[in-house]
């Protein structure tokens, strides 16, 4: 039902991107700019600047330009929906990347062929699995750094996260604030909430920039991050993987930005008139002390 | 008991416009207490007072600009309440403010008939009709412009004729003009007068505040003197004398004023010392066409002129505030002029006609505003050295007698007059070679003139020399050693005194134009 | 006064105003699109360009009056993802209801605007500064910080996604119904006039007995109004009540109506010139995504920043030489 | 003690008043209801987090004195922050390190002030509006920073460099001494300066001010010159405080935090104005307020409007004054 794909030497390939301002968001563009060498792409990469609407208005810059195929990490549920409907009337096969769009009106096999990636709810589940399963003492206090508000990673996580820690009573969760997934708002909101909460024991961050502030918010209020702080978080940064070689961070769950090689695969198998599952999911990996040390060199 | 004192004047008519025990404070400083003023229906009615006696704070009184503190306003013996100036004008009231209230960015058109423009059929405002009633309207002051340009970009005359021309248009019962002729020539008074008097026929009253005290002789029916915020009196014009109406406006004794004499600037009296500022042929994109004059030093040179003959613009240029595109200024060593900073620093100073945009900074205290120009004479390792600049100011304060709570009031607190002192303070604390004066009396009452102009005689015994501008030929007249006419940017003709009249300055500038046989004097 | 005199004569007799520079860099800008890029000139692309862009020109055009009269509203983007929101909610009931139902949200934020510069005397840059913090917390509060969906079974997607007598999108003919009554109201009307002369100075304005407070009170509710509708367009088109979105809308519209010649002092400026700015801004990021398409440069993110600001940089330029603006108060 | 109160009301001037007293209403309300409140890290918390927006709030307040603003500002401490590390990380400083810590504070610096003068130039020479002559570096500087550093994440090690942010002087952060002591230099430049007192009579009435001699060029891009320092010099900052480098993030949002202090400290938007002490006060009570909001959980949607409500209030407070 979803348009198809001819077979060609070179495609001309449209991605998306929702927004360059994080470390994970340019390690996924540089991903897909490198596929587009090996995989004989001819790329069209925008940036819709965090909005949604914008994003909208350059997936429609693209089909005017006639792409082949399009690759969509959608920024939210609902209002990339028009995006994906737009491409499937121009006859454009789209494949969701990282995030996916609402299933109520858009369905993978019909609106759009497939989402590749993996999924924020189980990775906020597995962070607090984790704990679950590691945390020595009896009490957990836990502060939880959100990411943006209102964004749809932030939301998952929290819910994933929230979700399974409530079916341990060791754990209290005392206080949740945004730190806007940067390091800087991490650090500051981590030691204003230190200071009002001096009893937490762990904290939960939805990335790893903002775990990596609030190690640094703990040490400079002389805690020991990694010894009375247990460190939570999400993403898989090389950054995160040192603090957790040393010692300073207990888990990280990863979110892998390398899209790309995934992307031509799928897209070559669709074009053979292979049959697509409408979920490709990503096997993301859990980052302890025991493998953080063999993965640090392929991290971002 | 003041009711008594109406009593003389004959109280026959009901009055138009009655105020009582009238007070107004702003932020503790009085400004009004116990003023009375009333106005009857087709009368021409002044108000004279000195500087900050209190006329416009009065006026805006009366017209919902300010809330009064205290008193009554009645109009036809009802009370009156205004608390906009929108609901003035929809009783009658039409105004012309002191400080110009016109929005220069926007047409001539919209200045006059904006809030009461024509309309189509379908409620929109018919363009064409408007410029053609703004047109006819001001062609009844002899005012033929293209009214769809930007107000701003005419000349504080026309301006000022707008002004008046919407006022008169409003249909009002009362119109009140607020040094309504400061700034116009005397052709475009007598048109001005030529509409006072038709109003006046046709049963509008006229509340007229001026420092002319001849305009009064001529076109007003009764005076109301102001002085210290409250009303001293007022007359029948045909029932007083000038001196007495100076000496109640002054609250000194007659003779004692009369023994000071009428201006204080005297011209051809000094000799003049060696060439100081030479302009040769002066041309500019404001208008000069070929200017030339020269400045001694100990010397006034006056520049005479019809408004509109560019002598502001030679002012400007020669301060360095507009580029020259031909011609040359050169002062007697040589330096350049391009900035008003390079013609301070060579001893030039520039006392502006347009006070409110050009002078004063408002929010500033007297003390700063007085120190501005000297900034860097104060400076001591890069700080303004506060103990000079207090006793300079102080000096200075004392000297030309400024009228201040203390200096460090903010200057927009202060009454035009006193301001225009502040303002001659800051160029005479330069101690400057020459001094520019635009209209340095604009605007300024009968005592405050006198002063100043005395301080500016006395300064040119001490060896300044100025450039005088003036628009009232006695200032010039009697003030100038030297006048200078100019006509259309350029330098026509140059009169000498002792032994200038007024009639053959008045014969120079008309050249061509018809000359007007008018003078105009304060006393 | 006399170096306006000369200025203005210029601008006089040139007839195109301060607006001059807009015109000639938007037919630059479209003439150097066609040249270069096949499609640019497409249907396809001319319809969802200016679908897109119908948001900025309404936000435009009722900021252009917030400027006119020496105020600024910065609150426009969050209310537009307020009223997205408000839309969203509203949207089961079809775009009779959603439509109006945002355009009032939004008309009641002008309206808290104008309370605060108004009646409690609040420098506008400081209140709207406020109500935008204040709108975009609200947008989260009643959204649970959630995108809302859209009702896709009524008529309310419609006015984004449907065509109107099979040309353009609806939003394009609710934008330029709305552009040309602002302009109407702005040229030929009483209220439109006391807007610029409010702009053109404020105690004067008051002297002349204008109604001063209610020309602001105007603005600022007409600001919101706009910027409600563009939530509105925002729903229907963009699929979502988007808490989130708007962010720099402000800036992106107070640079359209000064690109368009307004003067930010208020007091001289059009409503033509401003819708001209919009387009010229958002035909940028057009023009970009065009680029990028060509594959000669794979422009990165960053570059496409510097060179928005390069490009604004320009048109500035160009506008401050065609038609000197006066610096600060005329006298 | 009825009389009392009545005569402190009538002493009381909310321009003057009206930001102590929030303050102190703030300070007690955090006494009463945030736990741990008075602690002397709290103390130190505050300090460090309010020094960033102090320094560019003291910085607007000169700029918005002359009838200006400056949107660039998070733009320019995004430039400098982005190439210290750049610096410091460099061969050259591997070398000399010395030499390379130098430069690494002057360089950013300097670049920051000659964003100033772009800032400074377009808007006295060519006399375009500030809010757009500073929009351009707004939206292009933190494009430049990023390409600068190709949208990558700089992280570091440099105790010396750190220091910036994380050192003490006499048990209080360093960056705290670093905001009085430019405090105390701005206070000076205002109220006894020849510039100070040419910058407010620039802002009081430009035409005026030339016509007096004053070079109103020259001091226009002056306050925005020390303006854009200063961004540069919190740029340096944030990143040392960080041990990092994220040109997409760091001062972000900063333009509206230092406007927003310079507002509530007493700062008319109009110019002709420059309450540096103001500023600064303005800066504690927009800290304190976030700390305030944080420390008692209060969710972020409802932080926002309480923020809006706290702005008005107290900007509301100071207009109040005038007749
Ligand atoms: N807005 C104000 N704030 C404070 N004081 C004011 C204000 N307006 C006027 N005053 C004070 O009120 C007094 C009366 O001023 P007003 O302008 O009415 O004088 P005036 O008679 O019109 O003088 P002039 O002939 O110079 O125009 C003056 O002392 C002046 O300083
Ligand atoms: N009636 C008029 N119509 C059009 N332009 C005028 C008119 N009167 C003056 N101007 C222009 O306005 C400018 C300013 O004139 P202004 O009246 O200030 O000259 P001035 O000689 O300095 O007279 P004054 O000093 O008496 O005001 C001049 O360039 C002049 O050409
Ligand atoms: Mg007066
Ligand atoms: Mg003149």
């Amino acid at each position: 039902e979803t348009p198809p794909l001819e077979q060609k030497d070179r495609y001309k390939v449209g991605f998306a991107q929702m927004e360059s301002n994080n470390p994970w968001r340019i390690a996924e563009t540089k991903s897909f700019h490198d596929t587009a060498k090996t995989c004989n792409w001819d790329l069209i990469a925008t940036d819709a600047a965090g909005s949604a609407a914008k994003q909208v208005a350059d997936v429609d810059s693209m089909i005017a330009q006639g792409i082949d195929v399009l690759f969509l990490p959608p920024r939210e549920e609902k209002p990339l929906i028009p995006a994906v409907m737009k491409a499937k009337a121009a006859g454009i096969p789209t494949f969701l990347v990282d995030r996916s769009v609402d299933p109520n009106v858009a369905k993978p096999g019909e609106h759009f062929v497939a989402f590749l990636g993996s999924d924020f709810i189980d990775q906020g589940e597995r962070a607090a699995d984790w704990l679950i399963a590691n945390f020595e003492g009896d009490k957990g206090v836990i502060v939880e750094l959100e990411g943006t508000t209102g964004s749809s990673p932030a939301n998952d996580r929290k819910k994933g996260f929230d979700d399974q820690i409530a079916t341990d009573d060791r754990f209290e969760i005392v206080a949740s604030q945004t730190g806007d997934f940067a390091r800087d708002m991490g650090r500051q909101v981590m030691e204003t909430l230190l200071q009002a909460h001096p009893e937490v024991n762990v904290v939960y961050a939805h990335n790893d920039e903002m775990a990596i502030g609030a190690i640094q918010a703990l040490e400079l209020a002389g805690r020991k991050p990694g010894e009375d702080v247990t460190i939570v978080s999400i993403d898989g940064t090389r950054d995160a993987l040192q603090a957790i070689i040393d010692g300073k961070m207990g888990v990280t769950v990863e979110s892998s930005p390398f899209f790309g090689p995934l992307a031509c695969e799928v897209m070559q198998k669709y074009a053979a008139g292979e049959e697509i599952p409408g979920w490709v999911q990503v096997k993301d990996r859990v980052f302890t002390v025991d493998n953080a040390a063999d993965h640090i060199d392929e991290a971002y | 008991m003041n009711a008594l004192r109406f009593l003389t004047i004959g109280n026959d008519m009901t009055d138009l416009i009655e105020m009582e025990g009238i007070g107004k404070t702003f932020a503790g400083i009085v400004a009004l207490n116990d003023a009375r003023l009333s106005i009857r229906p087709g009368e021409v009615h002044a108000i004279i007072g000195q500087n900050g006696a209190g006329k416009s704070t009065l006026i805006k009184i009366l017209t919902g600009v300010y809330r009064r503190s205290a008193g009554d306003v009645r109009m036809n013996g009802a009370p009156l309440a205004i608390s906009t100036p929108r609901e003035a004008q929809d009783a009658g009231i039409a105004t012309i403010y002191q400080e110009l209230s016109l929005v220069p960015l926007r047409s001539v058109t919209e200045n006059v008939v904006m809030g009461y423009e024509p309309r189509t059929r379908f409620g929109l405002i018919d363009w064409t009709a408007a410029h053609a009633r703004t047109r006819e309207i001001l062609a009844r002051f002899g005012v033929d412009i293209d009214v769809t340009r930007q107000l701003g970009s005419y000349s504080t005359a026309v301006q000022q004729l707008v002004a008046i021309a919407r006022a008169v248009s409003l249909d009002a019962k009362l119109v009140i003009m607020d040094e309504a002729t400061s700034s116009l020539d005397d052709q475009e008074i007598e048109t001005l007068f030529a509409v006072i008097n038709t109003l006046k026929a046709t049963g509008v009253a006229v509340l007229y505040i001026s420092h002319f005290l001849d305009e009064l002789y001529r076109i007003c029916d009764r005076v109301t003197i102001m002085r210290d915020g409250q009303t001293v009196n007022t007359h029948r014009v045909a029932e007083t004398t000038k001196l007495g109406l100076v000496s109640e406006m002054l609250g000194r004794d007659a003779s004692e004023i009369q023994a000071a004499g009428l201006t204080a600037l005297s011209g051809g009296h000094g000799e003049p010392g060696e060439v100081l500022l030479e302009a040769t042929e002066i041309r500019s994109k404001t208008g000069l066409r070929g200017a030339s004059f020269t400045l001694r030093r100990r010397e006034i040179v006056g520049l005479g002129g019809l408004l509109g003959s560019g002598r502001t613009e030679a002012a400007r240029a020669v301060f360095g505030l507009d580029p020259l595109t031909g011609g040359t200024v050169r002062l007697s060593n040589g330096a350049p002029l391009d900035t008003p900073a390079a013609a301070i620093a060579m001893g030039i100073g520039f006392l502006t006609e347009d006070r409110k945009a050009d002078g004063i900074i408002p929010d500033m205290s007297v003390r700063e505003n007085i120190t501005l120009a000297m900034l860097p004479r104060l400076k001591r390792l890069g700080a303004v050295d506060r103990e000079r600049e207090r006793k300079l100011v102080q000096h200075y304060i004392d000297a030309l007698q400024i009228k201040t709570a203390g200096m460090e009031q903010p200057i927009r607190e202060l009454s035009g007059g006193n301001q225009q002192k502040v303002l001659l303070a800051r160029w005479l604390a330069l101690e400057p070679e020459i001094l520019i004066l635009d209209e340095p009396t604009r605007g300024v009452d009968v005592g405050a003139k006198f002063e100043i102009q005395s301080i500016i005689r006395k300064q040119v015994a001490d060896g300044l020399s100025v450039l005088l501008i003036s628009s009232e030929f006695e200032e010039l007249v009697e003030g100038a050693d030297r006048i200078v006419v100019l006509q259309d940017g350029r330098s026509v003709t140059e009169l000498h005194n002792p032994g200038v009249t007024e009639s053959a300055l008045i014969g120079a500038m008309a050249h061509h134009a018809d000359a007007p046989d008018t003078k105009r004097s304060p006393l | 006064m006399s170096d306006t005199f000369s200025i203005d004569l210029r601008r006089y007799l040139r007839g195109g105003g301060h607006s001059f520079g807009v015109w000639v860099a938007l037919v630059v800008v479209i003439v150097f699109g066609l040249m270069r890029y096949e499609n640019f000139g497409g249907a396809y692309n001319i319809s969802s360009f200016l679908n897109y862009n119908a948001m900025f020109i309404v936000i435009a055009v009722g900021m252009c009056f917030v400027i006119l009269t020496g105020g600024v509203d910065l609150s426009v983007g969050s209310v537009a993802a307020f009223t997205s929101v408000v839309a969203a909610y509203l949207s089961p009931f079809g775009i009779q209801v959603a439509l109006p139902g945002a355009v009032l949200a939004g008309l009641a934020i002008g309206g808290i605007n104008a309370l605060f510069v108004v009646a409690l005397r609040i420098p506008p840059f400081i209140a709207t500064l406020a109500t935008m913090l204040g709108a975009k917390g609200g947008a989260l509060v009643i959204s649970g910080a959630q995108t809302i969906a859209i009702d896709w079974g009524s008529n309310f997607t419609k006015l984004g996604m449907e065509k109107a007598f099979d040309l353009l999108p609806w939003s394009i003919f609710i934008t330029a119904a709305v552009v040309i009554a602002l302009w109407i109201v702005l040229e030929r009307t009483s209220i439109g006039r006391t807007v610029l002369a409010v702009g053109g100075g404020e105690d004067a304005a008051g002297m002349m007995g204008l109604h001063v407070n209610r020309a602001k009170v105007f603005v600022y509710i007409l600001s919101g109004g706009c910027a409600g509708l563009a939530g509105v367009f925002l729903a229907s088109g963009f699929g979502a009540g988007q808490p989130l979105e708007g962010i720099g809308w402000e800036l992106s519209a107070i640079a359209s109506v000064v690109v368009g010649g307004t003067l930010l002092t208020g007091g001289v400026g059009s409503v033509g010139a401003t819708v001209a700015g919009a387009l010229l801004l958002g035909l940028v990021f057009n023009i970009l995504n065009f680029e990028n398409g060509r594959g000669v440069i794979s422009l990165s993110a960053y570059w496409q920043m510097v060179i928005r600001g390069g490009f604004l940089f320009a048109v500035i330029l160009l506008q401050s030489q065609l038609s000197r603006q006066p610096k600060g108060p005329q006298g | 003690m009825t009389r009392t109160l009545t005569s402190f009301c009538a002493r009381f001037d909310p321009a003057r008043h009206g930001a102590p007293l929030a303050l102190v209403v703030i300070l007690l309300f955090n006494l009463m209801v945030t736990p741990y409140f008075l602690q002397p890290q709290t103390l130190f918390v505050n300090i460090s987090q309010v020094a960033t927006i102090a320094i560019v709030a003291m910085g607007m307040t000169l700029v918005i004195a002359t009838g200006g603003i400056d949107l660039s500002v998070g733009a320019v401490m995004a430039l400098a922050g982005a190439l210290a590390p750049l610096i410091f990380l460099s061969n050259f400083a591997a070398a000399h390190p010395t030499l390379g810590l130098v430069a690494a504070i002057v360089v950013p610096i300097l670049l920051a002030l000659c964003c100033g003068v772009f800032n400074g130039v377009l808007v006295s020479l060519l006399g375009v509006q500030p809010i757009v002559a500073t929009l351009i570096f707004f939206i292009s500087g933190r494009g430049l920073a990023q390409v600068l550093t190709n949208g990558n994440l700089q992280t570091f090690t440099h105790p010396s460099f750190s220091y910036l942010g994380t050192g003490r002087v006499l048990g209080l952060p360093f960056q705290g001494w670093l905001v009085l002591a430019i405090g105390a230099v701005l206070t000076w430049i205002v109220a006894r300066s020849v510039f100070g007192r040419q910058l407010l009579a620039v802002g009081g009435n430009e035409r005026a001010a030339r016509l007096a001699g004053i070079p109103v060029h020259r001091v226009k891009i002056g306050a925005y010159v020390i303006c854009s320092g200063l961004a540069g010099l919190a740029g340096l900052i944030v990143v040392a405080i960080n041990s990092a480098s994220d040109a997409a993030r760091i001062g972000n949002l900063m333009e509206l935090d230092a406007i927003a202090a310079a507002v509530v400290g007493g700062t008319l938007l109009q110019g002709g104005r420059a309450p540096i002490f103001g500023a600064l006060l303005g800066a504690v009570i927009i800290q304190l307020v976030k700390y305030t909001l944080l420390a008692n959980g209060v969710a972020d949607e409802v932080a926002l409007i309480a923020k809006a409500g706290i702005i008005i209030a107290a900007v509301y407070l100071q207009q109040a004054r005038k007749e």
